[in-house]
């Protein structure tokens, strides 16, 4: 090896030094708020009782439990490492296993890469544009490196806010990492991580501020009163729509429509779905921020829509071609747990067994039948699974929303559905238009495509230098 | 010395097999191999898109053999491949110039 | 795609528009109960207190702490999710790699399938029977549609019933895929999932009331005072006879005995194997039905039997044929998980280790020496580890349970190895009787098997029209 | 199969014997202590505060709330849950997708075979020696066979002390695990079991006891006041150093250096890297012993630093080969989640991320620039990555180490990087010194080799009698 | 009769494919094969250990024609396979003694 | 022109390789095959069910040489391949009628 080649790696050193700097600082202890008066034993009770509760401490005293709550704090942990299983392996797999064996690494290598470069963009400003006190469409830099997120509870009443920051950091990860579905084995892996790095700013930080960091479409809060309980809108629709766009801007596969490009392996594909399936328990009854009775019912909602999307999927495979497929019912369990996504801590399992039928039936329809009539090579089905499903579940939560299960629906149902068509409208119009802008002024510069020889050898060699399989018996 | 090959159903492997061994032959080479004939393969669909797999399955048997034994030989592996059903496979005969066994260096019809 | 194809579609409208109205009923909030005096501040301590130790609240009062509790409620989700993530992609995955690669998919199928269907009755009616006040031998219809079934507390202490309603339901999805291995390869997609649905009806639901829903065999409650503590006799006993006559009904596959049928992928039996065993974890410690104490008993004797049945088989094999393989280490381990699922709440981790070596010992015996002596075609052994196992299980819970370890223990103690026997006895009858019944009429209307051609082919093609793997590199 | 072979299976029927004596001993209820007086409610109400603030319960008086708190036990059984997982199958499938097809089954059966072994020595001896009060080098042996390990708290304040002891038991599997992948593909079974075996007694135990059980090096209370979270000196150095001379004495694979030997499945690799992932929170944020603070720190650095140094890596590679690898996100995903281990619950994230950038640089140039200097075979990169990530971790846990983080800290701060230094050279000297001797005493009486024709033909076949994939379509 | 054996680009194969049954060809066999030519291969980096890769993927038809038919099919596969870039590939022809049809043992052309 | 084909064990893949290359040969087409033969193969046992597999791993090499080159061929692959132990495979030359580059139409001995 050539030592020569050891010089890029000074380039690393300056920011290592800043960084050293930068963490140094955040050692130092933060500034001790003035002192309150001590809680009284019923106040201490009452603050015990919060804890079971889900709700406030005690006001204006020092609270004997003033830190995380076990309880809360542990499945809050727990639903984190669920979510980020969601991405490594499980959404690596399930995609992964539908490409050509050519192309597998690729996939695996772009969720790995997008896990980094995120983690890095939401330590350095993404956390802080998206949940620091901001305007209505982005938060500001007062959590930038992770100021002053530690492990006292701060936006969750029993909660570490450092916690709260990395289970919000899982969501920000497997947003772009789904779009990867449509642009599959086709598009430069460096052009995978720029457009990545560029869309968090133009699409994933500003909406999820807007719906969860007290902006725009904050429920009750917000100027368009929409709801939506563990990301429709923010993570399926944001990324089903641009994944739409960006595979229009790349142009489809090459010998797409002609040559059949099968699965590579539906068995990686089964795996990556029941990891889906159980990290989604993460994802939608995390998102009640507690292991309180919200978190039960999106729990107990997610169980279903899922299962009876699968099984319809399934059913409708088997009554128009007589064959249910694997495929089939995977794609069913990531239908239903899409649609009931936005609805997971609002509706009643009644409610989710009826979104779980829709959830099977309409992407179906779109995947199976629809999508063929248009040509665009959405080659996983991002747009048909997530945009479809994503839109399909923020429109159902406007109808089935009820507060018979959540108190938070109380301030918001009526008129429900216009608000919700609302934050659907504004959600595509931003995906559209910031995807559009950023993939056309890539393919104007560095390029979307690798080159054709590339193409067909396939990305794992091309990009990775590496094989998913070497079995031949060689050595 | 002729080449034999023949191509037949994976699960008649066995029996050919043994078929084989009874005519005294004990070598043979075999390679996993697609066919594409008069049997008619069949249709995956993957989310809408149909994908017609034409090229079937098949197992493709080499074996050398002295001129002598071409008869018997053929006449073994059509009896065990049969199944009567279109897709049971071929028999080829090729001529052969020299047969050497690596170990031995061997040559000819001692090396078999 | 001929549009006429379409139109089995239809059919499916009238459901949904059923159901949505059902869904809409459920929105309905429950009436209320009369006022209940507020508790003083002892006993809202006391009830604080109940929360730690999972006992009951003060009664006749209104508990400022009604909800579930987070720590209990937060380990019941974890644990429900891992008992989902047993089957899917688990079981799946431990059967799948065992069977020849033509027929990987058609296991998957059938654990997703399964998945489906189960949740769909389970929701319908199959927890309603099973947990609903009944009679001795099947539950009532109280809690047909998950009717009631919301976010309060109800069967136990401190864990919403909705939580405990989905805990429960993963149970009865994992037991009828459990049968899957026994006949494998070879029976139709269709005519599994009718079995199952009528297996359910027949044997699962009322087995599982008289054990957990106040029936027959509910311990000291019961008629036959024995104790299951995570399902020996429910899931692990009534799958494996089950299977075995199922599999006898069925017959052998085409050319068992003559041609060899190896494991297509020990790797995935070996996935599967791991995920089996942490999943399991919410198996028998969420068999609690708390994080307490019982739970982390359950929790120790599940992993020292698991371990230690795992090397026993593995040294068995080294021992008999100077060969420990993985197949052997993996057979152990589940053979441990299974023998330990009754008693893992009740014994101590010395009788755990005892039960690991039997667990490696008696199924080894049968699934490697004795089976060939019948001769019948268990594919991947569901009777020699589950009904064997199981049944071990059941009894040696009957001799080890200790009151020292768990104090429901106490009541029954006396006499309890002859009523674990009478369990035992009843269990066995009903599956095989049952099975045979089901099995018989299917067989003679539908028809249990596929064509020789299709059978030939591989289920993957026939029944589901895919292929598990396609790693030719044509484009 | 001949009768006679049943023969061996009698050599076991002994030691059963004497276990179902030992584990009806263990049945008997422990003596109970004198009585205490019952705590006023102020008292009572502290007591509760305590399980929030996972701190002690009030001193001589009879708390009502003994038992394990349901947040910090529950949350200790998903950790262990999650660290169990990261062998079974994590690190198997880690390991077995980087070596040859012909040996992957090897890799699996050894992890496997290293969990049951230890399990039994762990329950037999080894958490005793590790934990029962002892001299500054070895524990006692009060807790022989888990005598007196039940369910009420003993080390920890609000966890099962059984739950404790499993959960450092999935440590004692996985650090002997480790050493797994430096001398794959070329050593017998059973010579890696024995190693295994003795490996524990002379290193792990001891080194465990030091460092975590109030030994030599346990922080402020020990001769050498070292601090190490959750297993930098324990885990990855002595694994990682004794893997290194492991693989000297045995010597490299045949052909090494001169036929390529690729990893047969980078897509097994990757979905182990990502059960590591997830379950390394288990590992880390479970080291808190609660699911406090504390834990949350370790949850959030650890997701930060593995994040970082996957992507420091992929970058590394990319500007070093022009192409960042699958193989090369997921070496700095292990490495960095190595490098934070000892470090993860008192520094600050802005720490970790710096640890993490580091994490992929200094690894990233021992395994890919400097190894092939030295040339010798740690064919999967265990020192390249355990032992040097994790002596670099404890070297920047000396530096980093912040009391704002962690109030333990206190403590230890002043010359905490000299004694690190110092448990460091300790750590290398024990484990490099012991390792040597028991290598050297197997290669000279048992032997470590297979057969060259064993070695060639692959271990799967030679040493389990078994194939990983049979994918030809006999039957 | 002759053996005709192409050793193709693997994704040219259904343009292959194609081509022959234009020519009145009904049934070939096809291995999954590795070449080593003049076509350069690649180098696979694992961690620093440098892996080359000169055997490339390619896709070994054979087919058994009439004699008449030898020209045509080489015609056929060399304008359907040509991409005109090293590494194109090659055809074999082969002199051929009998063919059988396992399932009829018909002999000869007829067994085509 | 001849077709040389050999059968040897997949390990000494590397070795045969350069001794190819140390004769001028600079093509060659490698199949993974079984072969079955004096060498014993194994038996593997899955919970108490045994499975025989006497059908070992070979690679088959398949080269084109100009007739003067048949010679030292076979002498190269002969000394490259050999172990002495049983198993260590065959070499069989067959006659071939024509070759032809894809690339150029070239054919005969200049499309080597
Ligand atoms: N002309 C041919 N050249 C080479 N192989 C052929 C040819 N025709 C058929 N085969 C092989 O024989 C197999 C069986 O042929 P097919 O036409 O399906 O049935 P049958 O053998 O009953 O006539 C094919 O799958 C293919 O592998
Ligand atoms: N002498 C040979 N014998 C057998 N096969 C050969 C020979 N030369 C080339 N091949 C096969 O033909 C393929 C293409 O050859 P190559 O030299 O790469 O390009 P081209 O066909 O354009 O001359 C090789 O990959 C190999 O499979
Ligand atoms: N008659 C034959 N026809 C075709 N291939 C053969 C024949 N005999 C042997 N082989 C091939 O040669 C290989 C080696 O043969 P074997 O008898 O095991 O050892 P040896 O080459 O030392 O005589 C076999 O595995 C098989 O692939």
């Amino acid at each position: 090896m050539n030592p020569m080649r050891l010089k890029p790696l000074r380039v690393l050193l300056f920011p290592v030094a800043v960084l050293i700097g930068c963490a140094t600082a955040h050692a130092q202890p933060a500034t001790e708020p003035a002192p309150l008066p001590a809680p009284n034993l019923e106040q201490r009770v009452a603050d015990l009782e919060a804890y079971i509760n889900n709700s406030a401490r005690t006001a204006d005293v020092a609270s004997h439990v003033a830190a995380a709550g076990p309880g809360h704090n542990g499945w809050m942990m727990t639903s984190s490492a669920l979510v980020l299983f969601m991405t490594l392996p499980g959404l690596a797999l399930f995609y992964g296993g539908l490409v050509r064996k050519k192309n597998v690494l690729s996939v695996l290598a772009q969720c790995l890469g997008i896990t980094g470069l995120v983690t890095i963009l939401w330590w350095a400003v993404g956390f802080s544009l998206t949940f620091a006190p901001g305007n209505a469409f982005i938060g500001g830099l007062d959590h930038v490196f992770f100021r002053g997120v530690d492990s006292a509870p701060a936006t969750l009443p029993w909660v570490s806010q450092n916690v709260f920051a990395i289970f919000q950091l899982t969501f920000a990860i497997i947003t772009p990492a789904l779009i990867v579905g449509a642009i599959a084995e086709r598009m430069k892996f460096s052009a995978v991580l720029l457009f990545v790095g560029l869309w968090m700013f133009a699409v994933y930080f500003p909406l999820a501020h807007m719906v969860w960091g007290g902006g725009l479409m904050a429920g009750a809060a917000g100027a368009i009163k929409a709801i939506d309980f563990a990301g429709g809108t923010v993570v399926h629709m944001s990324s089903g729509w641009s994944a739409l766009v960006l595979c229009l801007i790349l142009g489809p596969r090459l010998g797409f429509g002609k040559t059949p490009m099968p699965p590579h392996s539906l068995v990686l594909c089964m795996i990556g779905t029941g990891m889906l399936w159980v990290g989604w328990y993460g994802f939608n009854a995390g998102s009640a921020g507690a292991a309180d009775g919200i978190a039960a019912s999106a729990f107990t909602t997610t169980t279903l829509a899922a299962a009876v999307a699968s099984f319809t999927w399934g059913l409708l495979e088997y009554l128009t071609k007589r064959h249910a497929s694997v495929l089939g019912f995977c794609s069913g369990v990531v239908a239903g747990l899409v649609v009931i996504t936005p609805a997971a801590g609002f509706v009643t399992p009644g409610a989710a067994v009826v979104m779980g039928i829709l959830a099977g039936l309409v992407p179906f329809i779109f995947c199976v039948k629809l999508k063929s009539v248009f040509g665009y090579d959405d080659a996983l089905d991002t747009f048909g699974i997530h945009a479809v499903g994503g839109t399909l579940g923020a429109l159902l939560t406007g109808i089935y929303a009820s507060e018979a299960v959540n108190p938070a629906v109380a301030g918001v149902k009526a008129g429900l559905l216009l608000e919700q068509l609302k934050a659907i409208g504004f959600t595509i119009v931003l995906s559209v238009v910031a995807t559009a802008i950023i993939a056309g002024a890539l393919k104007a510069t560095i390029g979307l495509r690798p080159t054709i020889e590339s193409e067909q050898e396939g990305l794992d060699l091309s990009d990775h230098g590496e094989e998913g399989y070497i079995f031949e018996a060689k050595a | 010395m002729k080449l034999i090959r023949a191509i037949i159903k994976p699960f008649k492997l066995e029996e050919v097999k043994s078929a084989l061994a009874d005519t005294g032959i004990d070598g043979m080479t075999i390679t996993e191999v697609k066919g594409f004939g008069r049997q008619k393969g069949h249709t995956e669909i993957y989310r809408g898109s149909e994908y017609t797999v034409d090229f079937l399955p098949k197992v493709k048997i080499e074996v050398i053999v002295t001129d002598e034994k071409v008869g018997p030989v053929i006449d073994a592996v059509v009896a065990a491949a049969r199944t009567g059903k279109i897709g049971d496979g071929k028999i080829f005969v090729l001529p052969l110039d020299e047969v050497i066994r690596i170990r031995t260096d061997e040559r000819g019809e001692t090396a078999l």
